[in-house]
C-alpha cells in the first residue's frame, strides 16, 4: 500500500468505477489459457464437488461429483480432471528450442510455450493446492488403485501451485489479484476479493455504476460467488435437497443433471466474469520484461515435464535445505520483479519517487564530455544537473540508474532545493567521448533511481545428504507408504 | 552459601564461568541469552581467547561488518599475541580498528589466512566458502540471523557457541510464505531456534545482568520485554548520574531534557493528531530535543568516572527509514555526529542518551510491524544514561483498540513477549515521567 | 439466557427495551475481544444486545450462515472422537501425551438429569472440586462454566472436554477443520485459540473459586482436528497465552461501556421499534472492513461510513497512508490543491499533492487502453439452459 | 401458483430460478415459516419439471424411506420391530449403548437395518408405554443411570431386565463398557465365523484402533482385524479397570434401589422434571452438592431450557 494507491482508490470512488494503477500489463497472458472454477464441499478440507474449464469460452466443459462424499464418485471426477488437465499441459508445449549448453557441458533445452491455468482468486489456488496433496500420492495399483491420471494430475496442480508463490510467475494466476495488480476501485481490498464486485467496479454493467454493480455482486442469489466456497443458503436449498435426491434413487441419471443444473447456475456467471476479466487484461500492453519472466516459467514447466517420468511426487513438506533454497529463490524473484515492474512502468516508477528513493525532473545543465583526470587515466564522468519537484531522499554519494536506460548509471553529487546534480559514471561507451544520445539533453525529461535491476547472484546450499547437525542432519529419504495410497479422502 | 544477595559482577562471572566450563565438555553447542549490554561482547572475546589458548583454531561469525571490525578491534586490543585473519567480501576497505592492528590479516580468501587461530567474518561472507572445517564457531547476534544462513555456514564447524539477544527484532524476509510454518527448520526462523528445536539437549545459559541499562532502566526493560527470564542492573540507582552543566529556559523541551537526567526517562507528549509518518512536529521534536541535550553541556557520572556527553554519545533511533531521513534533515548540521537510525541498525549499539521517536505515535492504527515488541526493545535499550521518548498523545487508546488478534499456526512456539502486552507495559512506565509539548 | 437474578450494578440491559437478551457463548465472548475500539460494539455487546436482530431490523442483515454440510461434519466427528467415552480422543492422548491405562475416566456433566444450568454448573464445580483435591477424573465432558461478561453473569456450555493430567487441566477441543502436514488455516485456529482461551479463563476463575491455584489449568490446550484428508483424529497442542492476556484486558474493558451508554440521550434503547436507527447512531462506531468478518452490524456501519465518505472504507492501510485526512473529499481535494490545509494536515497535503502529480504524468505518458467491447453473446446470470453445451457430460 | 405439470420448461425454468432465490432469500433473514412455504412450492416445481424434461415416471420417484443408501441387507426390513433391533443388538453387547453402536452391531450381525432417527425417540416411547402400563411387556428399552445422580445418562440405552449394576455408569463405566463391548463382539465374531465379513470387519477396526495391542500385527497382511486379538487386548485393559468400576457401580445400584422408585429405576430419578414433579427433587447425588449455591431445585424450572450452540 502507498499513498499512490490510496489516492487512486479516492479517485475511484469519485469517478464511480475503477482507476489504472499501472499502465502495461505485467503478467504473461496465453493465448490459450486454462481457465478453471473450482467448488468444494462445504465443512470439508479438499473434497471436489465441481469445476468448469476450458479454453474456449464459449464451450466450458463441466465436471461434478454428484456425491462428494462417494469415494468412487470422486476418483471418477479426479480422473476426468486429470485427463484435461494433462491434456491442456501437452497442447501447450510447442516446438522444443535447443539452447547453449550449460557451463558444464549439458544440453538444456526449452519449450516454446508454457500451459498457463487462470482461476478466479486465492481461495482457488489454496484449494488446488490442497487437490495436488491429496492425490499425488495415490497408488495405482494394490487394492486401493486410482486411474493412473489421479496422481499425475496431483503432480502437476502442486507444480502449478507452487509455482503461483513465485513472484512474477504467469503459469497459474488468480483473477482477483491480477485485476487489482492493474487497477484500483473504492472498495477495500476484502471487499475487491470479491470477483464480482471488484469487476463491477472495473467493467459495470450497461446502465450501473461501479458501487451499485458491486453491491448487486454482494448478493449471492443473484450473483453467486467465485468459489471454491459456495453459498450457504444454496447449499442448503439447492444443493443439499438434490443430493438427498440422488440418494435416494440410488443414482439415477436424472438426479444427477438436476445436481448439474444447479451446480452450472453457480458457476456460468464466474466463467462468463473469468472472460471478460482476461478480455480487459488482455487489451494492456504487455510490459517489457514480462516475456523474460514468462522465459523462467517455461524454464520451470520444461524441466519439470522433462523430468516428470523420473521424478517421485514432490515431498509433503520441504527438507531444511530444500525450505531455504526455495526461500532464497523466491526473495531473488521477489527483488527482480519488483524493479523490473517499475522499469516497465512510469506508475509504479511513481511510488519510488514518492518515496523518494527515486526522482524525475528536466535537465537544466550537462557537461557531456566532463573528464575526471584524478586518477591515473582520465575517466569520462559528465555532469548532469537536474531540476525536480519530486520529494528527493537520496544522500550524497548514492548510485542511480536511468529509468528508461538501465545501463546509464550514475552518482548523486549534490542536492541543491530542487536541483540534484549527478556525475554519471557508466553505460556511456567506452571512449573518453559519450556516444551520441546517451547524455541527457538540457530539456531533455528523465527519471533516475536508486533502485536497481540487477539481482544477486544464487547462493550455495548445502546438499540435502550434508544437512548440518543444527538442522537435524540428513532427513530421512520418503517412502511411499501405504497410508497415502489409503488415505481416505476426506 | 552466602545468606546476601551475591553482587551483580560475581553473579555475572559465575555465569561466563559455567558458559566457559560447557565449551570443554562434549556440547555440540552452547547457547548464551544476553539482554542488552550484559556483557556480550566481553563474552565473545573471553571465549575466543580461552578456546584460541587451549589450541583450538576457531572461526567467529557476526552479521554486519561493522560488527565484525568492532570483535577484531576488541579482540586485538585485549590480546595482541592471538594472529586474527578477517575474511571479506571484494569492495571491503579495512577500517582503521583493523588495520591498526599487527596481528590481523585481512584476505579475500580462506587459504590466505589459513595460518591464523582466529578467522572472523561476516554470516553472508562464511556462507561463500564451500570447504574448510573449523573445530570451533562463535556465532554472535545468533538472535538476529536467519536459520538459512546457518544452514550455509554450519558445514564449516564442528562445534559451536552462540551468543545473541533474545528481545531483539527477529530476523524477516521480503516475502511472504506460509508453507514452512511449524516446521523446526523454518528457514525465516532465528538460528538459535532452529539449533535448539533440532537440539533440544543443549545447555542455554543467560547472562543475568545489564551493565549498560541504568537502574532506571533495567527492571521496565526486563519485565517488558524478558517477562520469563529477566535480568537486573549492574549498577545501583546512585552509580549513574547525567548532570547538565548548563541552565535552560524553562521551555518543555528543557524540562524534558531535565526530567530524563533526573530519572532516566522522559515522555515528551505532543497532542493526539493522526499523522503520516513523517509527522513534520514529533521530527522536530525529536530532533530538538537531542540538540538540547547536547546544548545542555551533560555530563554522565558513572563507574567508569566522569565524562562529557558529546554528540557521538547521543543516538536517534525511529521505526521507518523516511523518518530516520527526516530527523536527519531537521537535524542540519548535528546529523553529523548524532547517529540517526533505524531500530534495525541500531541493535547492538550503545550510547549514554537516547531519543526516540515511538513507534506507535500519531498513528491512526496499530500493525504487527509497529506492535513488534523487538523494535521497541532495541529502542529502549541503548542507553547508558538516559532516554527521551518523543509520541502524539493517545497511544494507549490506539492499543486497546488493537487487541493483537493474530492468526495461529500450529507448531510454531508463542513468540514472548507480545508486543502488545509490551508497549502497554512501557507506556505505563513512561506516563510518569511526562512532559507535555509548549502549545 | 441471562438469568434476571443475575443483575449487578454495571448493568446495561435497560439499554435492551425489553427484547429478548443475546446468549453469550465462548465464540461471541472471544469476538468481544476482537473488538477494535468501537463504542457502538462495545455498548451492543455489554447490554447483549442481540445484534443480529438489530441489523436485520435496520434492514441490514448479516450474510452469516453456515453451511449444513459443513454443520453435518462439524457433528460427525465431534461425535465420532467422543463416541463411546472418548475412545479416539483417549487413544490419542495415550499416544501423545503417555497417558496412563488406569486413566480413562469420563463424566458427562451434562448428565444430570435436568436442563438447569444452576444443576448442571454445580455439578460441574462438585466434579471439578473433587477432582482438585483427590486427582479423581480424567475427561469431563460438556462442564458447564460461568463467566462475568460485562457485571452481568454468562454461562458457557462448551462442546469441549477438560483433561486433568498429572494434577493439571487442559481443555480439549474437537473442530472439524483438517490440520494438512502438520499445518490448518491460521485463522481457523486463532478462532480456536480465542474460543479455548475463554474457556481456560472461565475454568480458572472457578478452580480459584474452588481454592485452589487457577494455574493448576494450562494454558496449553489440545487442538483436536481430522489429520490431512481423513477422518482420523489427530491433536495439537496450541500455547493460548497470548489469547488468554487479550481476553482478560477486553473483558476488563468492556465495563467502560456503561460510561458510554450515559451519553445516550435518555429512553433511546435498542428495541426493534422506530427509534432502533436513532438509537443505534447515537453511539459512534469504527468501521473497518474487518468488522465483516466478526460483527453483525458490519454491513450497517459500511453503509453508513461510506455514506459520510469516510476513507477508514477502504481499509486500515489507505486510512493510514492518508495521515490524519478521514474524508474521501477532503483527501481528493487536497490532492487536486483546491482546498487550503489546516496546518496539522499540511504535510499529508502535501505528500497527496505530489502523488496526484506524479500519476497524472504517469498516466499521461501512457493513456490507458480502451476497454474491449462486451461479447454480448454471454449471457449473465441465470439458470442455464439444460441440455446445452455447458452441461455436456464428462464426468 | 404455477407449477403445476402442464407448463413448459422454460416457464419451469424461470419458476424455479424465482423460487430458489425467494427460499434462499427468506432463510438468510430467517424467516423460516415463509421459507417453508416457498420450499415446499419449489420441490412441486423441480417435480413438474422432471416429468416435463426428463420424461419422469412418477411411480418410481416416490421418495424412497429415510436413511435408504440403496437397500443394504434388502430383507424385509420391518418385519422385526425396532424396539427388538436394538433388544438383539444390546443382547449381544451386553453393556449400556449408545445409538451409534447399537446401529453398528445390528447392521453387522443381523439382516435389516435400524432407522437411525426411530432411535431418538424410542427412549420416550419405552417410558410412555411404562408409565401407562407398568410392566405390561416383557423387557422395556430404558436409560442408564448415572451412579452419582442417579440422573439418566445422556444418549445410553439399555434393557430393564438386566440387573441394576449393570445399568449404573460411574466414571469408569464408559471405558469398561466398551471393552466389555468389544470382547464380546469378537467373540460373538468368532462363534459365528463371520470375523471377515466386511460389516463385522469394521465393527472390530472400531474397537482396534483405540484399545493398545489391538490391531497388532495384523496391518500390512491383508488388512482385517483379528478378532481373538481384539478380545485379547480388551481383557489386558478391563483387567485394569474392572475392579474399581465395580465397586462403584455396585454402590450406585444400592443407592438406586434404595431410593428410586420404579419407574425412576428405569428411565432416570435424580433431578429429572416429569411432567408432575414426582418428589425426586433432590437425587442423593445433588443432596450431596449443596456447595455454595442453593438453589439446585429452583433452576429445575419448565422454562429453563437451553440454547445450545452446535458446530
Amino acid at each position: 500500500m502507498s499513498t499512490l494507491t490510496a489516492l487512486a482508490q479516492l479517485e475511484a470512488i469519485a469517478a464511480g468505477r475503477a482507476v489504472p494503477v499501472a499502465t502495461v500489463r505485467h503478467c504473461h497472458l496465453s493465448e490459450t489459457p486454462l481457465v478453471m472454477i473450482p467448488l468444494k464441499l462445504a465443512g470439508e478440507a479438499a473434497a471436489p464437488l465441481a469445476t468448469m474449464l476450458g479454453t474456449d469460452r464459449n464451450a466450458p466443459t463441466l465436471l461434478v461429483v454428484p456425491q462428494p462424499r462417494n469415494r468412487d464418485l470422486r476418483f471418477g471426477y479426479a480422473a476426468e480432471l486429470a485427463k484435461a488437465v494433462v491434456e491442456h499441459v501437452e497442447a501447450e508445449r510447442g516446438a522444443t528450442e535447443t539452447l547453449e549448453p550449460s557451463k558444464d557441458g549439458e544440453e538444456r533445452f526449452r519449450y516454446e510455450r508454457a500451459p498457463q491455468i487462470i482461476v478466479p482468486n486465492r481461495g482457488s489456488v489454496g484449494f488446488l493446492r490442497l487437490l495436488g496433496r491429496s492425490t499425488r500420492f495415490r497408488s495405482t495399483e494394490g487394492p486401493w488403485a486410482v486411474d493412473p491420471a489421479v496422481p499425475m494430475l496431483g503432480r502437476w496442480l502442486t507444480w502449478f501451485a507452487d509455482r503461483n508463490d513465485r513472484p512474477g510467475s504467469s503459469v497459474l494466476l488468480t483473477l482477483t489479484e491480477t485485476l487489482r495488480m492493474h487497477w484500483a476501485t473504492g472498495q477495500s481490498s476484502l471487499e475487491d476479493g470479491n470477483l464480482g464486485a471488484l469487476m463491477g467496479w472495473i467493467d459495470p454493467p450497461e446502465g450501473m455504476d461501479g458501487p451499485s454493480a458491486a453491491a448487486r455482486a454482494e448478493d449471492p442469489v443473484v450473483s453467486p460467488p467465485a468459489g471454491p466456497a459456495t453459498d450457504p443458503t444454496f447449499d442448503n436449498e439447492v444443493l443439499a435437497p438434490a443430493i438427498a435426491a440422488f440418494d435416494e434413487s440410488g443414482g439415477e441419471p436424472r438426479a444427477e443433471e438436476r445436481i448439474r443444473a444447479a451446480v452450472a447456475s453457480q458457476l456460468t456467471p464466474t466463467w462468463d466474469l473469468a472472460w471478460r476479466a482476461l478480455d480487459l487484461l488482455r487489451a494492456l500492453p504487455e510490459g517489457a520484461s514480462v516475456p523474460r519472466r514468462w522465459e523462467r516459467d517455461r524454464d520451470s514447466f520444461t524441466y519439470f515435464h522433462r523430468e516428470f517420468a523420473e521424478s517421485p511426487p514432490q515431498a509433503k513438506l520441504d527438507d531444511a535445505v530444500r525450505a531455504a533454497r526455495r526461500l532464497h529463490d523466491l526473495e531473488r524473484s521477489q527483488e527482480s520483479y519488483e524493479a523490473q515492474r517499475a522499469f516497465d512502468d512510469p506508475l509504479v516508477m511513481a511510488e519510488q519517487r514518492l518515496a523518494g528513493q527515486a526522482f524525475g525532473g528536466v535537465v537544466t545543465e550537462a557537461e557531456p564530455t566532463r573528464l575526471d583526470e584524478s586518477g591515473k587515466r582520465p575517466k569520462l564522468r559528465p555532469y548532469v544537473r537536474i531540476r525536480t519537484e519530486d520529494p528527493v531522499r537520496l544522500d550524497e554519494g548514492a548510485t542511480v540508474v536511468n529509468a528508461a536506460r538501465p545501463g546509464l548509471k550514475g552518482k548523486v553529487v549534490e542536492i541543491d532545493g530542487q536541483d540534484v546534480l549527478l556525475e554519471l559514471t557508466g553505460g556511456m561507451g567506452r571512449k573518453l567521448t559519450p556516444e551520441p544520445g546517451v547524455v541527457p539533453e538540457p530539456g531533455q525529461p528523465v527519471v533516475f533511481t536508486s533502485r536497481t535491476a540487477d539481482s544477486w547472484g544464487a547462493s550455495k546450499f548445502p546438499e540435502r545428504e550434508d544437512t548440518p547437525w543444527t538442522h537435524g542432519g540428513p532427513p530421512a529419504e520418503y517412502e511411499p507408504a501405504d497410508e497415502d495410497a489409503t488415505e481416505v479422502w476426506s | 552459601m552466602s545468606t546476601a544477595v551475591s553482587s551483580p559482577a560475581v553473579e555475572a562471572n559465575r555465569v561466563v564461568e559455567a558458559v566457559l566450563a560447557d565449551l570443554a565438555k562434549d556440547h555440540r553447542g552452547v547457547v548464551v541469552d544476553s539482554p542488552p549490554g550484559a556483557g556480550k561482547s566481553t563474552l565473545v572475546v573471553r571465549a575466543a581467547a580461552h578456546l584460541a589458548r587451549a589450541g583450538e583454531r576457531l572461526m567467529i561469525v557476526a552479521q554486519t561488518n561493522e560488527q565484525v571490525d568492532d570483535l577484531i578491534d576488541r579482540i586485538a586490543t585485549d590480546h595482541p599475541d592471538l594472529t586474527i585473519g578477517r575474511l571479506s567480501a571484494a569492495g571491503y576497505l579495512a577500517s582503521e580498528r583493523v588495520t591498526a592492528h599487527a596481528s590481523v590479516r585481512v584476505a579475500l580468501k580462506a587459504d590466505d589466512i589459513a595460518d591464523r587461530t582466529i578467522v572472523i567474518a561476516t554470516a553472508a561472507k562464511w556462507a561463500t566458502l564451500t570447504d574448510g572445517s573449523w573445530p570451533w564457531a562463535i556465532v554472535d547476534e545468533a538472535y538476529q540471523m536467519r536459520s538459512d544462513m546457518l544452514l550455509r555456514i554450519a558445514g564449516r564447524f564442528e562445534r559451536a557457541l552462540f551468543v545473541g539477544d533474545p528481545g531483539q527484532l527477529d530476523p524477516f524476509s521480503t516475502v511472504e510464505v506460509e508453507r514452512w510454518a511449524g516446521l523446526s527448520w523454518d528457514p525465516m526462523r532465528s538460528a538459535v531456534s532452529v539449533l535448539l528445536a533440532h537440539n533440544p539437549g543443549l545447555p542455554v545459559h543467560r547472562l543475568p545482568v545489564s551493565w549498560r541499562l541504568p537502574a532506571s532502566a533495567a527492571p521496565v526493560v526486563s519485565q517488558a520485554f524478558y517477562p520469563f527470564t529477566g535480568f537486573r542492573s549492574g549498577t545501583g540507582p546512585q552509580d549513574r548520574r547525567l548532570e547538565l552543566g548548563a541552565g535552560g529556559m524553562g521551555t518543555s523541551y528543557d524540562r524534558a531534557v531535565e526530567e530524563a537526567a533526573a530519572t532516566g526517562w522522559a515522555l515528551y507528549e505532543l497532542p493526539a493528531r493522526h499523522t503520516l509518518r513523517t509527522d513534520g512536529e514529533a521530527v522536530q521534536a525529536t530532533a530538538a530535543l537531542a540538540v538540547r541535550m547536547l546544548q545542555r553541556g551533560p555530563v554522565a557520572h558513572s563507574e567508569r568516572g566522569e565524562a562529557p556527553v558529546g554528540a557521538d554519545r547521543i543516538a536517534v533511533g525511529a521505526a521507518h527509514r523516511d523518518q530516520v531521513a527526516a530527523i536527519r534533515l531537521a537535524l542540519g548540521p548535528y546529523a553529523d555526529d548524532i547517529t540517526v537510525d533505524t531500530a534495525n541498525r541500531l541493535q547492538g549499539r550503545e550510547y549514554d542518551v537516547t531519543v526516540v521517536l515511538h513507534p506507535l505515535s500519531g498513528r491512526r492504527d496499530a500493525t504487527a510491524f509497529h506492535l513488534e515488541s523487538g523494535r521497541l526493545c532495541v529502542l529502549a535499550s541503548r542507553h547508558r544514561h538516559a532516554c527521551l521518548v518523543v509520541a502524539r498523545a493517545g497511544i494507549p487508546e490506539l492499543l486497546d483498540a488493537h487487541p493483537s488478534a493474530e492468526p495461529v499456526r500450529l507448531g510454531v512456539p508463542v513468540k514472548f513477549p507480545d508486543g502488545w502486552e509490551a508497549n502497554q507495559a512501557v507506556l505505563a512506565r513512561l506516563g510518569e515521567h511526562r512532559i507535555r509539548a509548549d502549545s | 439466557m441471562i438469568r434476571d437474578d443475575d443483575h449487578t450494578a454495571t448493568d446495561l440491559s435497560h439499554l435492551r427495551g425489553g427484547e429478548t437478551a443475546r446468549n453469550h457463548d465462548a465464540r461471541t465472548i472471544a469476538a468481544l475481544t476482537a473488538n477494535p475500539g468501537c463504542a457502538r460494539r462495545g455498548v451492543m455487546d455489554a447490554a447483549a444486545v442481540d445484534k443480529d436482530a438489530v441489523a436485520r431490523h435496520l434492514g441490514f442483515g448479516a450474510p452469516f450462515g453456515q453451511s449444513q454440510f459443513a454443520i453435518t461434519r462439524g457433528n460427525a466427528f465431534e461425535a465420532q472422537v467422543k463416541a463411546d467415552g472418548c475412545a479416539e480422543l483417549l487413544a490419542l492422548l495415550r499416544d501423545g501425551l503417555g497417558l496412563d491405562i488406569p486413566e480413562v475416566a469420563y463424566d458427562d456433566l451434562e448428565s444430570v438429569g435436568t436442563e438447569s444450568r444452576e444443576v448442571r454448573h454445580t455439578r460441574t464445580r462438585h466434579l471439578m472440586a473433587r477432582a482438585l483435591e483427590s486427582g479423581e477424573g480424567t475427561m469431563f465432558d460438556h462442564p458447564l462454566l460461568r463467566l462475568d461478561i460485562a457485571g452481568q453473569r454468562a454461562y458457557l456450555e462448551p462442546d469441549v472436554i477438560a483433561f486433568q493430567l498429572g494434577g493439571r487441566f487442559h481443555v480439549v477441543e474437537v473442530k472439524s477443520f483438517a490440520v494438512v502436514d502438520g499445518q490448518a488455516e491460521p485463522e481457523q485456529v486463532a478462532a480456536a485459540a480465542r474460543q479455548s482461551a475463554v474457556y481456560v479463563l472461565a475454568l480458572r476463575e472457578l478452580v480459584a473459586g474452588l481454592g485452589h491455584d487457577p494455574e493448576r489449568v494450562s494454558h496449553e490446550v489440545f487442538l483436536v482436528c481430522p489429520e490431512n484428508f481423513s477422518n482420523r483424529p489427530t491433536a495439537t497442542p496450541v500455547d493460548v497465552r497470548p489469547q488468554l492476556a487479550v481476553v482478560r484486558r477486553q473483558l476488563a474493558r468492556l465495563t467502560r461501556a456503561e460510561d458510554i451508554a450515559r451519553t445516550m440521550p435518555d429512553g433511546l434503547t435498542f428495541a426493534l421499534d422506530e427509534g432502533l436507527p436513532d438509537a443505534v447512531r447515537a453511539v459512534e462506531a469504527r468501521y473497518a472492513p474487518e468488522c465483516m468478518s466478526s460483527c453483525e452490524m458490519a454491513l450497517f456501519c459500511r453503509d453508513e461510513a461510506r455514506a459520510c465518505g469516510a476513507t477508514g472504507t477502504l481499509g486500515r492501510p489507505v486510512r493510514d497512508e492518508l495521515g490524519g485526512v478521514d474524508s474521501v473529499v477532503t483527501a481528493l481535494d487536497l490532492a487536486r490543491g483546491v482546498r487550503e490545509p489546516s496546518e496539522d494536515m499540511a504535510e499529508t497535503a502535501e505528500q497527496l499533492r505530489v502523488a496526484a502529480r506524479l500519476r497524472r504524468e504517469a498516466l499521461a505518458s501512457a493513456p490507458a487502453p480502451a476497454v474491449p467491447p462486451r461479447d454480448t453473446a454471454s449471457p449473465l446470470v441465470g439458470v442455464p439452459a439444460h441440455g446445452a453445451d455447458v452441461l455436456e457430460r464428462t464426468a | 401458483m404455477s407449477g403445476s405439470p402442464g407448463s413448459s420448461p422454460d416457464v419451469l425454468e424461470e419458476r424455479i430460478a424465482e423460487l430458489r432465490a425467494a427460499v434462499r432469500r427468506a432463510a438468510a433473514g430467517g424467516d423460516r415459516e415463509t421459507a417453508r412455504n416457498l420450499r415446499a412450492e419449489l420441490r412441486r416445481a423441480e417435480q413438474a419439471w422432471d416429468e416435463a424434461v426428463l420424461g419422469g415416471d412418477p411411480a418410481t420417484d416416490s421418495p424412497a424411506p429415510a436413511g435408504a443408501q440403496g437397500n443394504v441387507g434388502g430383507v424385509a426390513r420391518g418385519l422385526v420391530p425396532v424396539r427388538e433391533q436394538v433388544h438383539q443388538a444390546l443382547t449381544v453387547l451386553g453393556v449400556p449403548a449408545a445409538p451409534k453402536l447399537i446401529g453398528a452391531v445390528h447392521g453387522a450381525f443381523f439382516p435389516g437395518e435400524i432407522p437411525a432417527t426411530r432411535l431418538t425417540s424410542l427412549r420416550r416411547d419405552e417410558e410412555r408405554s411404562f408409565r401407562s402400563a407398568p410392566y405390561a411387556r416383557p423387557y422395556y428399552l430404558c436409560a442408564a443411570l448415572t451412579a452419582d445422580l442417579l440422573a439418566p445418562a445422556r444418549g445410553l440405552l439399555t434393557v430393564s431386565t438386566w440387573p441394576l449394576r449393570q445399568r449404573v455408569v460411574g466414571p469408569l463405566s464408559a471405558r469398561v463398557d466398551f471393552l466389555t463391548a468389544a470382547i464380546r463382539v469378537a467373540e460373538r465374531a468368532e462363534h459365528t465365523d463371520t470375523g471377515r465379513d466386511a460389516g463385522v470387519q469394521r465393527l472390530l477396526w472400531r474397537f482396534a484402533a483405540t484399545i493398545p495391542g489391538a490391531a497388532g500385527g495384523t496391518v500390512g497382511t491383508d488388512g482385517a482385524v483379528e478378532p481373538a486379538v481384539v478380545a485379547e487386548a480388551a481383557r489386558a485393559e478391563l483387567a485394569v479397570h474392572s475392579d474399581a468400576d465395580g465397586r462403584d457401580r455396585a454402590a450406585a445400584a444400592r443407592r438406586a434401589a434404595d431410593a428410586l422408585d420404579d419407574a425412576a429405576l428405569l428411565f432416570g430419578g435424580g433431578l429429572r422434571v416429569l411432567p408432575r414433579r414426582t418428589g425426586t427433587g433432590d437425587g442423593p447425588g445433588a443432596g450431596a452438592d449443596t456447595g455454595d449455591n442453593t438453589t439446585t431445585g429452583a433452576g429445575a424450572s419448565p422454562g429453563d431450557t437451553t440454547n445450545r450452540r452446535r458446530r
